[in-house]
């Protein structure tokens, strides 16, 4: 057998091998996608850009404090109302803005939000938030996180004030969160 | 128009612009061709936004490293630095003035050859001009005063020099065969003997193409400009048009490389075994195949399997690299260079 | 295996000293090496890192425990996975939590799936830093199959914070274990041509067989695990030696290489891969039902102590020490990175081969500089 | 609850008795408890190869903790080693910061191959008492040690070379202490003064501008 080892060390098969495989994945289909043409489907459960719904939030602070980097800044007073006769105390929010300059999308937030369906989630499906100056346009206020002007929602998902609310006609969009078991 | 000055003058100023042209447009269009096809090899698809499906891509990298600025080291040798891609690319469009494109043929009574000139010393003038890239690599590695292109220039400097010697002898071998220096003859040689060297001379040619992807520095012999190691080889510190020289010359040499090799190996402008097929070559089908476009398609396959090299396989490590060039190619292409001799002192050559 | 050591410097050559990196293209993230040439050959090497330090065991002495996860994705970030399973797996033993076997089952399977990814950026790069370069496009393939899987449970790619202390956050998707076993199914075949592509090439065992060479005994004296370690010969892994979750359910071997060379390390780590789909089809066909988080505190406060409990990630042992004073945030979260104690031995491993051999062998280790530098 | 170090079977999860009770996960965490480990045979053995070495022994959660003294540190180390501890899986320090009895602890963890017996050795020490260093008995304690003294300020006797490993030279302060603030301190102005005016650096966390 020394021979076939001689034979194999100098004829290169294996080199031949390598250039076969390759040889075989020219003619392959390619898993290029032409991006800003066709853009790729997230999956329901992606965490995407944030959305936020003012009725539904009951200004608990829950989502600030689960929040890792603390980055979520809720304040909010209280006010009389009259419901049904009886004086109430209730809470109002003032502000409820989001640095998402720096939030790292971990979805913390959506998971501690004790209303159900959920008042800030972040399973939109809009991914596409970049700006040129990150102070301003990644500060999102109370305002931006409902309107989301300067996000370009995913084709398809309802911004929030297109009333992305889960019982939005139709059921739960797409993009909204479905209630977490 | 006297005749000597049109035939002296203007007629190979016309084939020089041609030639020029052609080979530059080619170079680049290789770079396109290179980045396709290793895409291809990749599962992805390579550039297709520049021009349609990419067409216009080389001529926008032409046009960005023409506008980009030229950075010239602070403590580098200003005239070294410069003669750098000057020392590369002008022996590598030299060698174009020698290669036969086609065989000579007649147009409106005159007799025109598609090659500048045919100097009897054909491999001889090659091998000279392109041993002198060597010295641009070098002198472009020393004088860009960074440790990393030093390192990059002298690794080169190593590489091309002991892989000169069996691409060398692995041309003699051919030269045996043919009977003659001049690279017109050896393709009319083989036309007689109706039988391309490549059958007779296999080891030389492996032999001598895997030195001439060795001489170009490509994968799997591209230590000079190994990324990984030497941030970017002997041009790290080039930029702008000086780097698009050093690119130009890199396919350029491809070109040389493949297209000697078609000429010396693989019969030239002839249609595969000439003699034996020559009715079918000759059957008005396929007649109107002109002679250049089987040199165009030889060579073609060439850059393609140098393309493949690069997708496949990994790098080798300085040392290994060269005692693979010394202790085997050499030894075998010399006892190749024996065996063909005597195999022609037998059977008798062409006279 | 070419002769280093014979060739001393010579007395009077003065040493060229080079800095490599910290942004260089092969030296996987900012580690700086400064090594000292003579020649080609290096003489000594020396690892400087710190350059990605973000202080992450101080961060972790603020945050909830819940809040912690996030920072360990972000420590070794290419296996989130494993790194999750390490710090709750800490704080469930501090906290004496049994986790439903769902739970277990499904960490198993992201665990494995993440080594599976992890071993594919290594193979990636390290054949990419050997000049090998379409390797890198077909193994990037196949992860993009395991983060699509990812995306589809958790929503992050990368990032996952896949899992809570006491369980798993949510259930798997219907329709994830059927796409699962499809990709699991077909990842040999790609394994086996990515190996047609390399294993027998010449070029790549010049490249690799002798090179950054560590005995059995150096690499236990130097602390290495994981696949560096296996590589020697020493038959060691946290899964064999301490199982968690369920790996002592689920039959799978241990790879291991005689020589310690680059060449031993691949093939462990090639062989490891398939080991690890051997246990995801073994996992998704044993997947129980029932609950996926046990009965857990809201807010989790675990009881005055220390615990050290450690997985076996895919770079090696990755330990996590909890002391807690009895608050809801860790009096201390200490991490056992298992890069920065395998970057150790480098110099070692290095000491006399040339320049090419010290790219191969930080390929060889697969650090991360997340992990290292925490 | 799987055991970490005890091979034998886990004292844990009962056996199931008959009634069907509810499985452990739904039932509420059992919280483990500390007791004497003293009789434990790897303390025993590590107690006769280093007379009054061990203070005391805790085994918590399966895990087995002995308490040295610190000046028998190296002898202890030297000991471990020659029983077969050969492997030093971690060392690591923890800052108590009001323990009248000194206020760092140091961890080591050592581990037997042969029969994958893992143990942990832990020493109290003050602050600015010189703890000595094992990159003697075990080379990989080399970078631990430099991360301790980077994080703490702890000083490793004979240490071939106690440098600063994962924060630069320049840096002031050792981080990991529970003195050093959380939000972290002004480097800026050390670093880039011309950038930053003295004091008005960007402090770790804070709003620098963009």
């Amino acid at each position: 057998m020394r021979f076939w080892g001689f034979l194999a060390s100098v004829i290169p098969f294996e080199l031949a091998q390598g250039l076969g495989v390759t040889g075989r994945f020219f003619f392959k289909r390619k898993a290029t996608i032409q991006y800003p043409e066709v853009k790729p489907v997230p999956k329901d459960r992606f965490r995407g850009m944030f959305g936020f719904s003012e009725e539904r939030c009951i200004a608990c602070h829950a989502c600030a404090k689960a929040c890792p980097i603390a980055i979520i800044h809720i304040q909010d007073h209280f006010e009389e109302v009259e419901v049904e006769g009886k004086k109430r105390k209730k809470k109002v929010l003032d502000r409820y803005d989001i640095d998402v300059k720096r939030c790292m999308f971990c979805g913390l937030c959506e998971e501690a939000c004790p209303t159900k369906p959920v008042a800030i989630w972040l399973t939109s499906k809009s991914y596409e938030a970049a700006a040129y100056e990150r102070n301003e346009r990644l500060y999102f206020d109370k305002g931006r996180l409902q309107s989301w002007d300067g996000v370009r929602p995913y084709p398809g998902v309802l911004t929030p004030a297109q009333g992305q609310l889960p019982e939005a006609p139709g059921g739960a969009p797409a993009g909204s969160a479905e209630p977490k078991p | 128009m006297p005749a000597p000055l049109m035939t002296y003058l203007v007629i190979p100023l016309v084939k020089i612009v041609v030639i020029l042209a052609v080979v530059i447009l080619l170079a680049a269009y290789m770079s396109y061709f290179e980045r396709k096809v290793l895409a291809y090899m990749q599962i992805r698809i390579g550039p297709n936004r520049v021009g349609p499906r990419g067409w216009l891509q080389p001529i926008a990298d032409a046009l960005k490293l023409l506008v980009k600025e030229d950075i010239v080291p602070s403590r580098a040798e200003k005239l070294v630095y410069f003669l750098g891609p000057v020392l590369v690319v002008v022996p590598a469009l030299l060698v174009f003035s020698v290669i036969p494109f086609g065989p000579a043929f007649k147009v409106a009574g005159h007799v025109v050859t598609p090659y500048l000139t045919d100097v009897n010393i054909g491999i001889l003038f090659i091998l000279a001009v392109s041993s002198i890239g060597v010295y641009g690599v070098i002198l472009g590695g020393w004088a860009s005063n960074n440790k990393y292109s030093m390192m990059g220039g002298l690794r080169s400097a190593a590489q091309l020099v002991s892989y000169e010697v069996p691409m060398g002898l692995s041309v003699v071998t051919v030269l045996l065969m043919a009977n003659s220096l001049s690279l017109v003859k050896i393709v009319e040689a083989q036309q007689r003997s109706g039988v391309w060297y490549v059958f007779p001379g296999f080891i030389a040619f492996f032999i001598y193409f895997v030195c001439g992807v060795a001489e170009t520095n490509r994968n799997p012999f591209d230590l000079p400009e190994a990324e990984s190691e030497l941030v970017a080889g002997f041009h790290t510190e080039y930029s702008g048009m000086k780097f698009a020289f050093y690119f130009l010359a890199e396919y350029a040499n491809m070109v040389v490389i493949s297209s000697i090799a078609t000429v010396l190996f693989l019969g030239g402008w002839l249609p595969p075994f000439p003699n034996a097929l020559a009715a079918l070559w000759a059957s008005p089908a396929l007649a109107w195949i002109p002679p250049v476009a089987w040199f165009v398609l030889k060579m073609a396959a060439f850059l393609f399997v140098y393309i493949w090299f690069r997708g496949t396989f990994p790098r080798y490590r300085f040392d290994q690299l060269m005692a693979l060039g010394w202790k085997v190619f050499i030894p075998v292409s010399l006892v190749n260079l024996m065996a063909v001799g005597l195999g022609v002192l037998l059977i008798g050559g062409p006279r | 295996m070419s002769e280093p050591e014979a060739l001393k410097p010579f007395p009077d050559s003065e040493e060229m000293e080079i800095s490599f990196g910290p942004q260089h293209p092969a030296t996987h993230g900012v580690l700086r090496v400064i090594v000292k040439l003579d020649g080609e050959r290096i003489v000594d090497a020396k690892p400087v890192i710190g350059y990605l330090h973000r202080g992450t065991e101080k961060i972790f002495e603020r945050e909830t425990y819940n809040g912690t996860i996030p920072h360990t994705d972000r420590m070794d970030y290419t296996a989130a996975a494993t790194n999750n399973q390490g710090l709750v797996g800490a704080v469930e033993k501090l906290m004496g939590v049994t986790v439903p076997p769902r739970a277990a089952y499904i960490r198993m399977i992201l665990a494995e799936l993440q080594r599976i990814a992890s071993h594919t950026i290594w193979l990636g790069t390290h054949a990419l830093d050997i000049g090998a370069q379409s390797p890198f496009f077909y193994t990037f393939e196949e992860r993009e199959k395991i983060l699509d899987l990812f995306e589809e449970y958790c929503g992050a790619r990368l990032t996952l914070n896949a899992m809570r202390v006491g369980g798993q956050p949510y259930d798997l998707p219907e329709g994830w274990t059927g796409r699962c076993r499809t990709f699991v199914d077909q990842l040999p075949a790609r394994v086996a041509e990515w190996e047609r592509l390399l294993t027998a090439n010449r070029i790549w065992k010049l490249r690799t067989v002798g090179v950054g060479v560590i005995s059995a005994a150096d690499a236990i004296e130097w602390g290495l695990t994981g696949p560096p370690l296996r590589g020697s010969g020493v038959k060691w892994d946290v899964r064999k030696v301490f199982p968690y979750d369920r790996y002592d359910e689920v039959a799978f071997e241990i790879p291991t290489g005689a020589g310690g060379d680059t060449y031993d390390r691949y093939l462990v780590r090639m062989e490891e891969m398939r080991q690890s789909v051997r246990i995801v089809q073994q996992c998704l066909a044993k997947l129980p039902d029932g609950p996926v988080m046990a009965k857990v505190p809201k807010v989790i406060k675990p009881p005055k102590g220390d615990v050290y409990f450690s997985v076996e990630g895919p770079k090696g042992e990755l330990g996590y020490y909890v002391v807690s004073d009895g608050g809801t945030n860790p009096y201390r979260l200490h991490v056992r990175p298992a890069c920065f104690i395998n970057l150790q031995a480098l110099p070692e491993m290095v000491r006399g081969q040339l320049v090419a051999d010290l790219i191969a062998v930080i390929g060889t280790l697969d650090i991360v500089l997340g992990e290292i530098d925490r | 609850m799987t055991e970490q170090d005890k091979p034998t079977a886990p004292a844990e999860s009962a056996p199931q008795p008959p009634a069907a009770p509810k499985p452990p996960w739904e039932e509420k965490p059992v919280t483990p408890v500390p007791h004497d480990a003293r009789e434990h045979p790897e303390v025993r053995e590590i107690a006769a190869a280093v007379p009054d070495a061990v203070l005391e022994a805790v085994e918590f959660a399966g895990q087995v903790t002995v308490t040295a003294a610190p000046e028998r540190l190296a002898e202890l180390a030297r000991a471990c080693k020659a029983l077969g501890y050969g492997f030093l899986v971690d060392l690591t320090a923890v800052d108590w910061q009001a323990r009248p009895e000194g206020r760092f602890d140091v961890v080591y963890w050592v581990h037997r191959h042969a029969d994958s017996r893992r143990l942990r050795l832990r020493v109290r020490v003050a602050e600015g008492v010189e703890v000595p260093s094992v990159t003697g008995v075990w080379k990989v304690a080399n970078w631990m040690e430099r991360e301790v003294f980077d994080m703490f300020g702890i000083y490793f006797a004979d240490h071939p070379n106690l440098e600063r490993i994962l924060t630069w030279e320049g840096f002031s302060g050792h981080p990991l202490r529970k003195d050093f603030p959380i939000e972290g301190i002004d480097t800026g102005a050390a670093v880039y003064p011309d950038v930053f005016p003295p004091g008005g650096g960007p402090v770790a966390g804070g709003e620098g501008e963009s």
